[in-house]
C-alpha cells in the first residue's frame, strides 16, 4: 500500500545549520524511529537497521538510506528501501525542503511511502496510521536536535 | 415419485460424517513418513529474480529439500497451461505465456511462489524459508487492466505485446451499428463487474505420495476435476504417465470454481515427493489463499443498449476488458468469451448484439471461472442496461421486460445460443406476486418513515449450463469434450456401486444421485452408493463446474442404468422362461407381461453372477454397465430474483431486506437441496453486490488479503430468502433437467444494485456498493432522492 | 517439550508439545481429531469453534499449553461411537443446514453454545447476530437458521449431561 | 508461530518478575490479538507470560459509585453481569460488540486495554466515563492512560489489575463497524455524569481515541440527540482506508454520536449520585 504524507516545521536555526544536522549521520541515527544502527557506506549512503512496533506487531526492516538531490542548504531528497523479513517490504522518501523564515528555518517535507509483503495484506488496519506517525516522529526528533547543542 | 425417488427432499446420505466430525478433507490425510512443504512467495508483484541464496536454508534443522524453478527445468517438469484456444479477431491465437510452477527468472504477482522448503515439520521449513535470501530487482507493475494496454505500460511477458492475451469479438458489428443508428433512444453505461476472491471455506491443500516400488504417484488434493488434473499433470507437465499418477480428491470443503484449475502447488508436491522419495502435504492458509487460488470477474465494461419509440430492445453493444492476471488459468480464456458474450441476450429478443472483448496480463492473481463465470457478468451487463433503458424511458422495468422477453422456442440469440425452452413471462409474474411488489410502494413510504431509503431491483437472468456438447465447445477452443461418464455396478446381493465421473463438493450428489438409482431399480437408497473423485476407481471423468453434475452427470448415469436394464431384463427372460421381448421392469421386479411370474431385483442380479440359468455364450455373466454421456445442447435455466433493500441515508449501510427467487430448473431432483443451491449462490451474489471486492494498490499489493479487510457475508446480511420455482422441461437430456448451481449468483448482484439505484434515486453506484461508498454517491446527487 | 494434559471428549489426554503448538493442532495432529477445523488465520471464520469448560471459542487462537487441565469438547464428542446424534447435529441434517459440510462442526459447536447461553427459544434475528464469528460461503445461512432453531427446542427435553459432552 | 518460552505465573508479582527479567516477553491474556500476530509471524516474543492462572484478576464488583472490573474479565462476564447491566448499561452492551461470542469467551478487558488499538471499544469507555486503570504500580486515570495508537501509560513491567468506571447518570454506546474485521470504524461513547459529558471516539482517530469537546459542550446546554444536528468534526487527522475516507470518518462520527446520545437518553437514569470518583 502506499501513502503520502507532508508536514512543515519551525526550526529556530539558520538554513546553513540545520542543513548541517541533515546530513549528519549521527543525528540521521538518533532520528529515524527505531533505528538500532546507521553506517556510513559510501558518500551519501548508509546501511541502517530499524525496528519498529506497531502494537502487536514488531518487524526490524534492514536496508539502504540514501541521500540524493542535493542542493545545500535548501533540501534534498531522503530515500530508503528495507527488507523486513516475513513482515515484507517498506521502501520510501522525503523530499526534505528548507527555507529561512523569521530569523529561522521553515523545514517541509513530503514523504511517499510504500509497503509491500504481509504488512500490506494483513496490515491495513495498523500500516496508515503508523506510517504517518514514523514520519511525524522522525521530524519531531530532527527539530529536537537541531535546536539540541553540538554533539 | 416414491418417498426417495426424483422430486423428493430426502435428507442427505453424506451429512453423517460431516455433522459427527467423520469428513476426509485432504489436510486430515497424512502419511506415513510425510514431510511439509512450505512456499516462499514473492512480495513484489513484478520483479526480476537475480538471485537465490537457498544453502543456509538447506542445512537448517529438519529441512529436506530446498528446490527453486530452474531445477523444474532441469527435471523436465512443464508449464501449467490454459486448455482453451481463443483466437483474436484477426484471426492470432491467444498469447500464452509460460507458467512455471516455480518462478524461474521473474516472479509476476504478490504470491508468485518462488522456492519450497520440504522439511520434516510445518513450522521447520517456514524457519528455514526465512534464511533463503533472495535478489529481486523490482520492476514497476500493472494491476489496472484498464492501463494494462496503455503505451508505458510495463509488458509483462515476453509473448503478449501490450499485455495484450486477445482481442476477441462476437457478432456482427455493421449491422448492430445500423440497429443503433435507427434508435429512439440509446442507454450508455459504463460498469466494474468487481474481483472476487472465491474463498471456499476449506483452503486448497495436496498430498503427494511416490512409490519407488511400482514408480507410481499418489495425489490427493482438493479439486473438483481429479481426472482433468491427472490428464493436465501428465500429458502437460509432464509429471508421470497417465497410468502411473493416481489422484483422489477425497470430501472437498466447496470450491465454487476454484479448485477445478491446476495449480503450481500440486505439481510441486508431486514433483518434490518423487524428489525426496516421501510424502509431501502442502495445506494453503487463508492469507495464501487469498494469494494463489484464482480470482474471478474483473471487467471493466462500455455498453450500449437501443430501443425502439416502443421500448423495443433493438440492440446491444458492449467493450470489455478482462483481467486475466499474471498468467492464464487452466480456463481462463473461455470465461470472458464464450461464457460471457454468448448469454448477452439475457431473457430478450434482441437482433443485433455485438461484443468485443480485449483479455489483458496484470501482476495480479490469476483470474479464472468463479461461481457463474462469464455469466453473471453478462446478466450485470444486460440487467443493468433494461434497469436503466426503463428508467431512461420513463417505463416500469418489468413492463419493459415483459415486452421484450423471448416468447417462442427454441430461440435462436445473435451470439451462438440457441435457447430450448423458456417461460420467462412466468417467472416474473410468479416472482412479482411472491415479493407483493403491489404493495412496494407502502413499504417504500414506511420506510420513509423511519428514515430509510428503500428502493426494488428485478434481475432477469438467464445462464448456460450444463456445460456442454462437445463438438460444440471443441469448435469454439476447448481443448477437452464436455461429456460424462458413468459406471453402474450392481453386486450379486443387488446392491448397486455407481461410479461418476462428476464429482461432489457440497452438492449432495451422493444422495441425489442415489434417488435416481433408487427410483429407476426400485432399490432402497441405503443399498446404493455413488464413488467419485479417484481416478483409480472412475475410468474417466470432467468433473463438476458450469452446474453440469445433473444435466450431464445423470444423463450418463441414466444411459448406464438402461444398459443395466436391457441386461437385466436378458438374464431374467432366461430366469422365468420366456421371451425377452415380454420381460416388463417396474418398482423393481421382473415380470412376464401377463403373467405373475416375476423375479426381484436382487435375484436377477445374483443370477447375473452365478450364471447357472443361461450360458456364457450367449450371454456374459455380470451385472456392470458404463455409459459417456454427450450432451446435445447447453440447457438454459432462467429466473427472476427480486431484491429490496433499505438504504440508511445518514451511514450509506444497505440492507438487504427481502429477497424472492423464482427460478426454472426444469425438473428437480431433490427440491431441498436445489434450494439450497439457490440460497448460496444468492449469498455469493449479494456478496460481491454489497460486500466483497479485491483492492489491489498501483503497485500490486493485495490489500484485501484477509478476512480482516475481504468482507465475507455473515448471517446476518441476509433476511429469509423467498425461493419458488416454474418448470418447463429441459428437452435436450433424458431426465428434463437444466442445472441450479450458480443461478443465485448470476441473479443476485444486479438485483441489488437495480434496488439500490432505485432506493437513492442515481445509477451511480459500484460495486461492492459499500456504505462508504454509497454515502459518497449521496454527497454527489446533494442528499436524497425527492419523494 | 513442555507436556500438556487436558480432558477432551470427557477422556484425559496428555502430549508432548511445542510451546507453539494451538490447540486446533493438538487436536488435530496429536488427538487426530480431525473434525475441528481450519478455514482461516484471523480468528473469524469458526470452522475451529470448540466448547472450552462448556464455552465457544475459537481453538486456532489458543495454546494448547493455555488448555492445560481444561475440559474441552469437539465435535466427534457430540455422539461418540455411534451414540445417537446431538438434537443439534439431527437438526442440521434435517434442514439442509450444510453442504461441503466444512464450517459444520463449527457451526454446531456454535450452535449448542448459543442454546446453553440464550435458551430455546431462539428468533432468526438473534441467530443470525449470535452467528457472526462463523462464516458458511455453501448455504448462504437460510438452513442454517433454521436448523438450529430447531435443534434449539429440540434441545429443550435433552437430559442436562447431553446439552454438550464436556 | 516462532518458538517461544510459555511461563504461568500465579501472582502478579511473579508475571511482572518475568517481564522485568526478560526483555523480549510478552503478556497473554485472551490472546485474539496476540496470539494471530505471532501465527503470521509478525510479532516474535521470546517469553509468553499467560496471566490465567493468577487469582483476583478477574471479576466484577460495585463499589460505592464505580464498578471495578478486573482486568482478566472477560467480554462476556461484562456483557452479561447484572451489576454493569443494572448500572452502566451502556458498557455491557459495549462489550457484547465486541468481536463475536467465542471471542468474548476469551478476550479480556486487561488485553482490550493494554493493546489500545485505536479501532477497539474499551478506550472509548474509559475516557468517556473517565474511568481509573489501576495496575501493579498505581492508578492511572483514563486522560492520562491514552498515548497514541496502541501506545498507553503503561511502563514495560506495568500490569493492569483492574479498572475503575465511574457509574454515569446516562451513557451510550454505538458502533459502526467495519463490515469485514468487526472492528469499529467509528464507536461512540457517550456519558452524562453530574459534574461534565463526555463523547468519546474510536475508530475513526488516526492516533487512537480522542474526545470531541465541540459535541460534548452541545450537550452540556441540552442533554439530547438534536444538540448534534448538522455537527461534525474536522477530516484532518482521521484515518482513511479502503474501507472509508476520512471525511466520511469525520461524518460518521457526528451520525454515531447523535445515536448514542439516543441510546442513552433512552435508557432509564441510573439511581446513584455521581461524584468525582477517587480513592476506590
Amino acid at each position: 500500500m502506499a501513502m503520502t504524507m507532508s508536514g512543515e516545521y519551525q526550526l529556530a536555526a539558520t538554513p546553513e545549520a540545520v542543513w548541517a544536522k541533515l546530513n549528519d549521520p549521527a543525528v540521521l541515527k538518533a532520528c529515524i524511529p527505531g533505528c538500532d544502527s546507521l553506517e556510513v557506506v559510501g558518500e551519501n549512503e548508509f546501511l541502517a537497521v530499524a525496528t519498529n512496533k506497531i502494537g502487536p506487531v514488531k518487524a526490524t526492516f534492514k536496508g539502504r538510506v540514501k541521500l540524493t538531490d542535493l542542493d545545500p542548504p535548501h533540501g534534498y531528497k531522503i530515500s530508503g528501501q528495507g527488507e523486513g523479513g516475513v513482515a515484507g517490504f517498506a521502501k520510501g522518501g522525503a523530499s526534505v525542503k528548507l527555507a529561512p523564515k523569521d530569523g529561522g528555518t521553515v523545514l517541509s517535507y513530503e514523504v511517499e511511502a510504500q509497503i509491500g509483503g504481509k504488512l500490506a495484506q494483513l496490515g491495513q488496519r495498523l500500516v496508515n496510521g503508523a506510517a504517518k506517525k514514523l514520519a511525524d516522529d522522525f521530524f519531531v526528533r530532527f527539530a529536537a536536535a537541531v535546536v539540541a547543542p553540538a554533539g | 415419485m416414491h418417498a426417495t425417488g426424483i422430486g423428493a427432499s430426502v435428507r442427505r446420505k453424506e451429512d453423517q460424517r460431516f455433522i459427527t466430525g467423520q469428513g476426509h478433507y485432504t489436510d486430515d490425510i497424512n502419511r506415513p513418513g510425510q514431510t511439509h512443504a512450505y512456499f516462499l512467495r514473492s512480495p513484489h508483484a513484478h520483479a526480476k529474480i537475480k538471485n537465490i541464496d537457498s544453502q543456509e536454508a538447506a542445512s537448517a534443522p529438519g529441512v529436506v529439500a530446498v528446490l527453486t524453478g530452474p531445477q523444474l527445468a532441469t527435471d523436465k517438469i512443464g508449464n501449467l497451461i490454459c486448455g482453451w484456444m481463443i483466437h483474436s479477431k484477426d484471426g492470432t491465437p491467444m498469447k500464452m505465456a509460460p507458467h512455471p510452477a516455480l518462478a524461474v527468472g521473474k516472479a509476476c504477482h504478490v504470491g508468485d511462489a518462488v522456492a519450497v522448503i520440504i522439511a520434516e515439520t510445518l513450522a521447520q521449513a517456514k524457519d528455514a524459508s526465512e534464511k533463503i535470501k533472495i535478489d529481486y530487482e523490482v520492476l514497476t507493475a500493472v494491476v489496472d487492466p484498464a492501463k494494462a494496454q496503455a503505451k508505458g505500460a510495463p509488458q509483462i511477458h515476453e509473448i503478449a505485446a501490450d499485455n495484450t492475451i486477445y482481442q476477441w469479438h462476437l457478432g456482427d458489428p455493421k449491422a448492430a451499428e445500423a440497429a443503433f443508428a435507427s434508435a429512439h433512444h440509446v442507454t450508455k453505461i459504463d460498469l466494474i463487474n468487481n474481483r472476487l476472491v472465491p474463498n471456499a471455506l476449506e483452503p486448497r491443500a495436496a498430498l503427494a505420495e511416490y512409490d519407488s516400488g511400482t514408480d507410481q504417484l499418489t495425489l490427493w488434493n482438493t479439486s473438483q476435476n481429479p481426472h482433468v488434473a491427472r490428464l493436465v499433470i501428465a500429458a502437460f507437465v509432464g509429471m508421470a504417465p497417465e497410468h502411473k499418477l493416481r489422484v483422489i480428491a477425497p470430501d472437498v470443503g466447496g470450491g465454487f470454481g476454484s479448485k477445478i484449475f491446476i495449480y503450481p502447488e500440486e505439481v510441486v508436491c508431486l514433483w518434490a515427493a518423487r524428489k525426496v522419495n516421501r510424502p509431501v502435504k502442502w495445506t494453503s492458509d487463508r492469507s495464501e489463499a487469498f494469494l494463489t487460488d484464482a480470482h474471478g470477474r474483473d471487467h471493466v465494461t462500455h455498453a450500449e443498449m437501443a430501443f425502439s419509440a416502443e421500448g423495443r430492445i433493438l440492440g446491444l453493444r458492449a467493450k470489455t476488458v478482462a483481467n486475466l492476471g499474471a498468467y492464464m488459468s487452466t480456463f481462463s480464456s473461455s470465461v470472458p468469451t464464450y461464457l460471457y458474450a454468448t448469454l448477452l441476450s439475457g431473457q430478450y429478443d434482441i437482433p443485433q448484439i455485438y461484443c468485443e472483448v480485449d483479455a489483458v496480463y496484470t501482476n495480479t492473481v490469476p483470474v479464472d471461472a468463479y461461481r457463474g463465470a462469464g455469466r453473471p457478468e453478462a446478466t450485470f451487463v444486460v440487467e443493468r442496461l433494461v434497469e436503466v433503458g426503463a428508467r431512461e424511458l420513463g417505463l416500469d422495468p418489468a413492463d419493459l421486460r415483459k415486452r421484450n422477453f423471448i416468447k417462442s422456442f427454441p430461440h435462436q440469440t445473435p451470439v451462438i445460443m440457441a435457447y430450448d425452452v423458456g417461460d420467462y413471462g412466468a417467472t416474473l409474474k410468479k416472482a412479482m406476486d411472491v415479493a407483493d411488489v403491489k404493495g412496494f410502494g407502502k413499504r417504500r413510504r414506511e420506510s420513509a418513515r423511519h428514515g430509510k431509503l428503500r428502493g426494488l431491483g428485478y434481475s432477469a437472468y438467464i445462464e448456460a449450463c450444463g456445460i456442454a456438447p462437445s463438438q460444440a465447445v471443441g469448435s469454439l477452443g476447448a481443448g477437452v469434450g464436455l461429456w460424462e461418464s458413468a459406471e453402474v455396478r450392481v453386486n450379486p446381493t443387488g446392491s448397486v456401486e455407481v461410479l461418476t465421473g462428476s464429482h461432489a463438493h457440497g452438492q449432495g450428489h451422493e444422495t441425489t444421485f442415489a434417488q435416481l438409482v433408487s427410483e429407476r431399480l426400485g432399490i432402497p437408497m441405503d443399498n446404493i452408493s455413488i464413488v467419485h473423485g479417484d481416478t483409480d476407481k472412475v475410468q474417466f471423468g470432467m468433473g463438476t463446474y458450469g452446474s453440469r453434475s445433473g444435466a450431464v452427470g445423470m444423463s450418463a448415469i441414466v444411459k448406464a442404468l438402461d444398459k443395466v436394464e436391457a441386461k437385466a431384463k436378458k438374464v431374467a427372460a432366461y430366469m422365468l422362461e420366456a421371451a425377452e421381448a415380454d420381460i416388463v421392469f417396474q418398482d423393481g421386479k421382473f415380470t412376464v407381461a401377463g403373467t405373475d411370474k416375476s423375479a426381484a431385483f436382487a435375484d436377477v442380479a445374483l443370477n447375473a453372477y452365478v450364471a447357472h440359468k443361461f450360458t456364457g455364450a450367449e450371454l456374459e455373466p455380470g451385472l456392470k454397465e458404463g455409459a459417456f454421456y454427450d450432451p446435445t445442447n447447453f440447457t438454459f435455466p432462467a429466473g427472476c430474483h427480486i431484491c429490496e433493500v433499505e438504504v440508511d441515508p445518514e451511514t450509506g449501510n444497505t440492507e438487504v431486506v427481502a429477497w424472492t427467487a423464482v427460478d426454472d430448473f426444469g425438473v428437480l431432483i431433490n427440491p431441498m437441496i436445489v434450494e439450497g443451491q439457490v440460497h448460496g449462490g444468492i449469498a455469493q451474489g449479494v456478496g460481491q453486490a454489497l460486500l466483497e471486492g479485491a483492492v489491489y494498490d498501483a503497485n500490486g499489493q493485495l490489500l484485501t488479503g484477509s478476512f480482516m479487510d475481504y468482507c465475507m457475508p455473515r448471517a446476518e446480511n441476509f433476511p429469509t430468502f423467498r425461493v419458488e420455482t416454474t418448470e418447463t422441461k429441459c428437452p435436450s437430456n433424458p431426465l428434463g433437467i437444466k442445472g441450479c448451481g450458480e443461478a443465485g449468483s448470476i441473479a443476485a448482484p444486479v438485483a441489488v444494485i437495480n434496488a439500490i439505484t432505485d432506493a437513492i434515486g442515481s445509477e451511480d453506484v459500484i460495486m461492492p456498493a459499500t456504505p462508504s461508498s454509497v454515502w459518497q454517491t449521496l454527497q454527489r446527487i446533494g442528499g436524497r432522492k425527492a419523494a | 517439550m513442555p507436556a500438556v494434559a487436558m480432558t477432551v471428549n470427557g477422556k484425559s489426554v496428555t502430549g508432548d508439545v511445542d510451546a507453539r503448538t494451538l490447540l486446533v493442532q493438538f487436536l488435530r495432529e496429536n488427538l487426530r481429531l480431525t473434525g475441528t477445523h481450519v478455514g482461516c488465520d484471523t480468528s473469524q471464520c469458526g470452522a475451529c469453534v470448540v466448547h472450552i469448560d462448556g464455552k465457544a471459542v475459537k481453538s486456532c487462537t489458543v495454546l494448547a499449553l493455555q488448555a492445560a487441565g481444561a475440559q474441552v469438547a469437539t465435535i466427534e464428542g457430540l455422539a461418540p461411537n455411534g451414540a445417537p446424534l446431538h438434537p443439534m447435529q439431527a437438526a442440521f441434517r434435517e434442514n439442509h443446514g450444510l453442504q461441503c459440510g466444512y464450517c459444520t462442526p463449527g457451526m454446531i459447536m456454535s450452535a449448542i453454545d448459543i442454546v446453553n447461553r440464550l435458551g430455546h427459544d431462539l428468533e432468526d434475528k438473534t441467530i443470525r447476530e449470535e452467528l457472526e464469528g462463523n462464516i458458511c460461503r455453501c448455504t448462504g445461512y437460510h438452513n442454517i437458521v433454521k436448523a438450529i432453531a430447531a435443534g434449539a427446542k429440540a434441545m429443550q427435553g435433552q437430559p442436562a449431561g447431553q446439552q454438550a459432552a464436556e | 508461530m516462532y518458538a517461544f518460552t510459555f511461563h504461568r505465573p500465579t501472582s502478579v508479582r511473579q508475571a511482572a518478575n518475568l517481564l522485568g527479567k526478560h526483555e523480549d516477553a510478552k503478556l497473554l491474556a485472551g490472546g485474539h490479538t496476540l496470539l494471530p500476530t505471532m501465527k503470521m509471524r509478525l510479532a516474535a516474543p521470546a517469553h509468553l507470560v499467560d496471566l490465567s492462572q493468577i487469582e483476583g484478576l478477574s471479576g466484577i464488583e460495585l463499589k460505592g459509585r464505580s464498578i471495578s472490573i478486573g482486568a482478566l474479565t472477560k467480554h462476556v462476564e461484562v456483557a452479561n453481569s447484572d451489576v454493569v447491566k443494572r448500572n452502566l448499561p451502556a458498557l455491557a452492551e459495549l462489550a457484547s460488540l465486541i468481536g463475536d461470542p467465542a471471542v468474548r469467551h476469551r478476550g479480556t478487558l486487561g488485553g482490550s486495554v493494554a493493546n489500545n488499538d485505536p479501532t477497539a471499544d474499551y478506550p472509548a469507555a474509559l475516557l468517556a466515563l473517565g474511568a481509573t486503570v489501576v495496575t501493579n504500580k498505581r492508578k492511572i486515570a483514563a486522560d492520562d492512560y491514552f498515548k497514541g495508537m496502541f501506545e498507553t501509560a503503561l511502563e514495560p513491567d506495568e500490569i493492569i489489575v483492574k479498572v475503575t468506571f465511574p457509574i454515569a447518570k446516562k451513557a451510550g454506546y454505538v458502533k459502526f463497524r467495519n463490515p469485514a474485521s468487526r472492528y469499529a470504524m467509528v464507536g461512540v461513547f457517550v456519558a452524562k455524569r453530574s459534574s461534565e459529558i463526555r463523547v468519546a471516539v474510536t475508530g475513526a482517530g488516526g492516533n487512537g481515541v480522542f474526545r470531541v469537546p465541540a459535541f460534548e459542550e452541545a450537550l452540556k446546554k441540552r442533554f439530547s440527540p438534536k444538540s448534534l444536528e448538522g455537527l461534525t468534526i474536522p477530516a484532518e487527522g482521521l484515518n482513511s482506508d479502503i474501507h472509508g475516507s476520512a471525511e466520511y470518518r469525520a461524518h460518521l462520527v457526528g451520525v454515531i454520536a447523535k445515536r448514542a446520545v439516543a441510546a442513552a437518553v433512552e435508557t432509564p437514569e441510573v439511581a446513584v449520585s455521581d461524584a468525582p470518583e477517587n480513592g476506590a
